[in-house]
């Protein structure tokens, strides 16, 4: 049995394609446990940036900075009261968020971390996020049905039309990246997530600069149909609160409410991924092709370490600016262990084995984060779209775009 | 409640395009609850599929008959009861009924109230025009102007607290004048102020003006005609921003207005675009005027003589003002007793609102909104 | 003060008696036209004297006079820059001629006044109530209508409350 | 990697899709018709991947599960789900119904008992690895005249759908 176990820790592939049961649900335990981690981290970073972006405060008063405002929100919302409306359909009404979440979560099988740490490698791994993303639109469609009210129903056909138009000018945009994967010598091209990456590391270029400007084109073009395609600001039409109450979650309240959320943060980071790994270079360091050496290496991979203590001083200059009454005594102490703990975690990361397991995600992360932050500047700045405005930049503009670029990527491909 | 498809008889309705598929048109409600009808206005909306074909607007749920109160007030008592009607540019109103009265009595408030009066109204306009970008941006889906401006609308709102005690419906004159002398410090802080806010007005420029979601979503949105305009009494920013230069400070000047310089700023085409152009120039040519009053402000009384107990001689007047949503006037009736026989106001949004319907037929429904919203209504007039 | 110009001298040419006064009080002109002819003489300050802007239509209640309504336009002209008040006197259940068609802008004011004064207006697309519900009873601008009073019955059938009187 | 517990997979969405597929014809309500339809379909790419066909399954979800049910539902959600519910659910054809059911049963049995000689008794293992690009060559190659004019098709249907429906273009 431990045999079983360790024996794969020398091999260097997925443990799904290694066949390693106990590793896979290990992997799938702690990619589970992330991204939800990662959600509720979300959801404090997104009204905390919103807030400063608006001259407010946000949460300040659970934990300190509000640090501990996600987990009694998630306490409130487990102890609300579950209302199904009379006249709903029941069976439906119930299973609509569980497949809105089941879509958003299981994308996460494919999604390479690093070059082993995905849960598996599947040849169409491209393709099944895609396939399965989409399928988050029956729950909508079936949750808007299942209200049997007005409002859910029309902002949930508004929700799907929005998805499925968006969805297509998405997989011409993937489908240029795609075929950059297969513009080498040997000319074989892939559609695995890490295959994608591993392309991109042959060739020594990201995508996003490949036959500059198409790629930059391509990766701009999914930028935002993937907006789009979350149903995030400017493209909240379905929650347009100004016209439509709340979308097709109006009827759905406590725990299932909070299923929809965690469903749209899922799905956010799961089409971020898909981005940082068709364009970004998934889980390389910047510049592998122009800062290469064994020094370089070495720098980049110490930022890490550094990054969680800056991080850590961060949390103790808080700790230091927290006002000196005993009433805030617990938050003091409170803030100082997370900055003790980040502290810990970039001290642990500075040791040899672990810096080398952990870079290659940390950087697959980083990049991520910096797509989150943009969902939050986007719905800071940007004013809502109409619905026939929506409609004729999905169709007339990002479809033809992504097609012209797809064909023009082709032509080159053949040409260079 | 009614049922609201009769209250469509009446109106023209435009029929839906006739295709293939035959589509139904839909009656749908709009209001009174409805977070984007800022207040209690119910709009019934005639639909066919996301088009509008007709509206009808339901008001009254505020009603409160002031006009009736006025009639069993005596003149002074009336004064606080106008600011309860545009809540959100109270001095304005205050301003309109004190100088009716005024006219009335054949008296006229000393030059220094004057500027009082001009000062702290045009501050208020520029409160209410704030509040207007404020929440007209938020139901177009921009959430961050709502802050700034009520950040700096804050700033107003502690003048007018330090001048008279109250920040919303401020009683900030009185018949013949102002009550209060100014507190000290009072130049100080307006020239604070009106050094604070101009790259503040930038910053909401910046976010909105050359944004692309908002010019599409504003531009040939809820256009009407200056001909429309005139013939539905539609006055205030709307009219201008159709391309009309009145402005009834020019044109009919009152308090202290001919002895400053400012701008009428007008639009073209009529759209919401323009209409928020002109608004956001009106905040500019605003601050305009408050720094020419504040530096040439004069010294004196700021009370004229009025007997203690008002009895005007029998006649009536009509007097008005250009508040900040338009034309706010008030047709006073004096019996030549203490209280006023009659007080007829005249609102700029309840006109205004008529409007609606010409602007948004043939536009999508959250064109609606947007044009709510560029209408800049405050219910408590509306119904008063 | 008696109110000279030419446009008082070419309505009253027209009508004679009709113009019944036509005066300057406080600065303010005003024209009391007699019920007959008013509908035709608004027309004509509309077409022929530019006073295209209505700015609003309300009436007063003299319960104690013959004809106890004072209807009252208030007219601005954007060429003149020139505000001028038209008045009518009606008799009570009198109803007047709508002015809808010359100003698009009456159609609110004069629901208003009907809702207020119960002052019918013929000719109107749409008269009804406009800010007390439809089927209140009694107009309570008037004179006669207490400032406390209520349409009780209405009170209790739609907000299930007595009235507090 | 090596198959796990292929026979238990195999009648587990086998007898997925067969129930989902009793469902759809005796749910009441159409929307849990449609329903039950997506749930044979996902069982349907459940069955591809252990033919190690995973190019046609990922299809089957994205078009059939992700898109054309979406406007099933699309249609069915705008009707009068009242009156279809009052209608009389099954027709009266049921001579017809039997008559191609046992045709059908027949052919199985038929196949079953005589067919051993049309098929090869061990399946050659395909490479699961290119499948996608063996599925384009041959599209693209050996099939080329008889995907474009599926494609010309669809374009017709497309155009068909928009001049029925739009009045003005």
């Amino acid at each position: 049995m431990l045999d079983y176990i360790t024996s794969y820790l020398g091999m260097n592939t997925t443990p799904g394609q290694a066949g390693n049961v106990f590793w896979a649900v290990v992997y799938i335990l702690v990619v589970f446990g992330g991204v939800s981690v990662a959600v509720i981290a979300m959801n404090w970073l997104e009204r905390k940036a919103l807030a400063h972006f608006q001259i407010r405060l946000g949460p300040m008063r659970v934990g300190p900075h509000g640090l501990l405002q996600p987990i009694a929100d998630a306490v409130k919302l487990l102890t609300k009261e579950d209302i199904i409306p009379h006249e709903a359909d029941r069976f439906v009404f119930w299973i609509a968020p569980l497949i809105i979440l089941c879509a958003s979560f299981t994308v996460y099988i494919v999604i390479p971390f690093g070059p082993t740490h995905a849960i598996t490698d599947l040849n169409i791994g491209i393709l099944f996020m895609l396939g399965v993303s989409s399928l988050s639109v029956l729950g909508v469609v079936m949750a808007g049905w299942a209200s049997n009210s007005h409002y859910p129903l029309i902002g949930s056909l508004r929700s799907s039309a929005q998805m499925i138009s968006y969805e297509i000018a998405m997989g011409m945009a993937v489908v240029t990246a795609i075929l950059m994967t297969s513009l080498n010598k040997s000319g074989t091209g892939t559609l695995s997530m890490i295959g994608i990456v591993q392309a991109q590391q042959q060739q020594q270029i990201w995508f996003l600069f490949k036959f500059f400007p198409l790629g930059f084109i391509s990766f701009a073009i999914f930028a935002i149909a993937m907006v789009a395609e979350t149903n995030r600001a400017p493209f909240d039409l379905p929650e347009a609160e100004s016209e439509l109450t709340a979308g097709f979650h109006t009827e759905y309240s406590g725990l299932r409410w909070s299923l929809f959320m965690l469903g749209e943060y899922t799905a956010m980071i799961a089409v971020s991924s898909i981005a940082v790994t068709l364009w970004l270079g998934g889980w390389l360091r910047p510049f592998p092709n122009t800062l290469t050496g064994e020094t370089w290496d070495l720098v980049f991979s110490l930022i890490p370490g550094f990054t969680f203590l800056g991080l850590a001083v961060i949390a103790f200059i808080g700790v230091k600016r927290m006002p000196k009454h005993p009433y805030f005594k617990i938050q003091t102490a409170g803030l100082a262990g997370f900055g003790a703990v980040l502290g810990l975690i970039g001290i642990l990361l500075f040791i040899p084995p672990v810096r080398d397991r952990i870079q290659d995600i940390f950087w697959f992360v980083a990049k991520v984060a910096v797509f989150m932050y943009l969902y939050i500047w986007y719905r800071a700045t940007f004013p809502r779209y109409r619905f026939d405005q929506l409609m004729k930049v999905g169709w007339k503009v990002l479809l033809p775009i992504a097609i012209g670029v797809l064909i023009v990527t082709a032509i080159l491909g053949v040409v260079l | 409640m009614t049922d609201p498809t009769t209250y469509l008889s009446h109106l023209e309705l435009g029929e839906p395009d006739k295709t293939f598929l035959d589509t139904n048109e839909l009656i749908i409600n709009m209001g009174p609850q409805h977070p984007a009808t800022h207040g209690v206005l119910r709009v019934i909306l005639k639909l066919d599929g996301e088009k509008v074909l007709g509206t009808e607007c339901v008001i009254g749920y505020l009603h409160r008959g002031v006009e009736k109160i006025a009639e069993n007030r005596t003149y002074t008592m009336f004064n606080p009861y106008v600011d309860r009607m545009d809540y959100v540019a109270a001095v304005s109103n205050g301003l309109g009924y004190c100088e009716a009265v005024e006219k009335l009595l054949n008296v006229e408030a000393p030059p220094r109230a004057k500027y009082i009066r001009v000062i702290l109204t045009e501050l208020n306009r520029l409160a209410s025009h704030q509040l207007w970008l404020g929440t007209h941006a938020l139901d177009i889906g921009a959430m961050t102007p709502l802050f700034y401006t009520f950040r700096d609308r804050e700033e107003i709102l502690k003048i007018f607290e330090k001048y008279c005690g109250a920040r919303l419906t401020t009683h900030a004159f009185r018949i013949g004048g102002c009550q209060y002398e100014t507190y000290e410090g009072f130049e100080q802080d307006v020239k604070k102020f009106l050094d604070f806010v101009p790259p503040r007005i930038d910053e909401y420029e910046e976010l909105l003006t050359t944004n692309r979601i908002w010019v599409e979503r504003t531009r040939n949105v809820g256009k009407i005609s200056a001909a429309d305009c005139k013939a539905l009494g539609v006055t205030g920013p709307v009219l201008r921003a159709s391309g009309v230069k009145w402005d009834i400070r020019k044109a009919l000047p009152y308090a202290a207005y001919p002895e400053f310089q400012f701008e009428i700023p007008t639009g073209a085409n009529g759209d919401t675009y323009d209409r928020y152009m002109v608004r956001m120039q009106e905040m500019r040519q605003s601050l305009r005027i408050i720094r020419q009053a504040v530096e040439g402000i004069p010294e004196g009384p700021i009370m004229a003589k009025v007997p203690k107990v008002m009895k005007p001689p029998v006649g009536e007047v009509y007097h008005s003002i250009e508040a900040p949503k338009g034309e706010l006037g008030y047709f006073v009736v004096s019996d030549g007793s203490t209280q006023p026989y009659r007080v007829r106001v005249r609102p700029p949004s309840f006109v205004n609102l008529q409007a609606l319907d010409v602007m948004v037929r043939g536009q999508l429904v959250a064109d609606v909104i947007a044009v709510i919203g560029t209408l800049d209504i405050v219910l408590g007039e509306v119904d008063r | 003060m008696p109110w000279e110009s030419p446009l008082v001298a070419k309505l009253k040419a027209q009508y004679g008696s009709g113009v019944r006064e036509a005066n300057t009080y406080l600065g303010q002109n005003y024209l009391v036209l007699e019920p007959s002819i008013a509908r035709e003489a608004l027309q004509i300050l509309r077409d022929e004297e530019e006073f295209d802007y209505c700015v609003d239509v309300t009436a007063v209640h003299y319960p104690n006079r013959e004809k106890p309504f004072d209807l009252i336009w208030i007219l601005y002209s954007f060429a003149r820059n020139q505000r001028l008040r038209v008045k009518t006197m009606l008799a009570d259940g009198e109803s007047f001629p709508s002015s809808v068609a010359i100003w698009p802008t009456a159609n609110w004011l004069e629901r208003e006044v009907f809702d207020m004064f119960g002052i019918k207006f013929d000719g109107h697309p749409d008269l009804k109530r406009i800010l007390l519900p439809d089927d209140w009873k009694g107009h309570p601008l008037r004179k006669d209508y207490g400032i406390i009073q209520q349409d009780q019955e209405w009170v209790k059938a739609n907000l299930g409350i007595e009235s507090g009187q | 990697m090596e198959p796990v517990a292929t026979p238990f997979f195999f009648y587990f969405l086998s007898g997925l899709t067969l129930l989902s597929g009793v469902l759809v014809i005796t749910r009441k309500n159409p929307v849990h018709s449609a329903l039950a339809l997506i749930l044979g379909l996902l069982a349907q790419a459940g069955l591809y991947l252990m033919l190690y066909a995973p190019f046609v399954a990922g299809v089957q979800i994205i078009l059939y599960a992700g898109g054309i049910m979406v406007l099933f539902l699309f249609v069915i959600m705008l009707v009068n789900i009242e009156r279809s519910q009052k209608e009389e659910q099954f027709n009266k054809q049921w001579l017809v119904g039997i008559l191609s059911a046992g045709a059908l049963g027949g052919l199985f049995v038929l196949v079953y008992t005589k067919g051993s000689g049309l098929f090869p008794a061990v399946m050659s293992l395909p490479v699961e690895n290119n499948n996608t690009q063996q599925v384009g060559e041959l599209l693209y190659g050996q099939y080329m005249f008889a995907f474009e004019i599926a494609s010309l098709l669809l374009l017709v249907a497309i155009i068909g759908a928009v001049v029925m429906a739009k009045k003005r273009i």
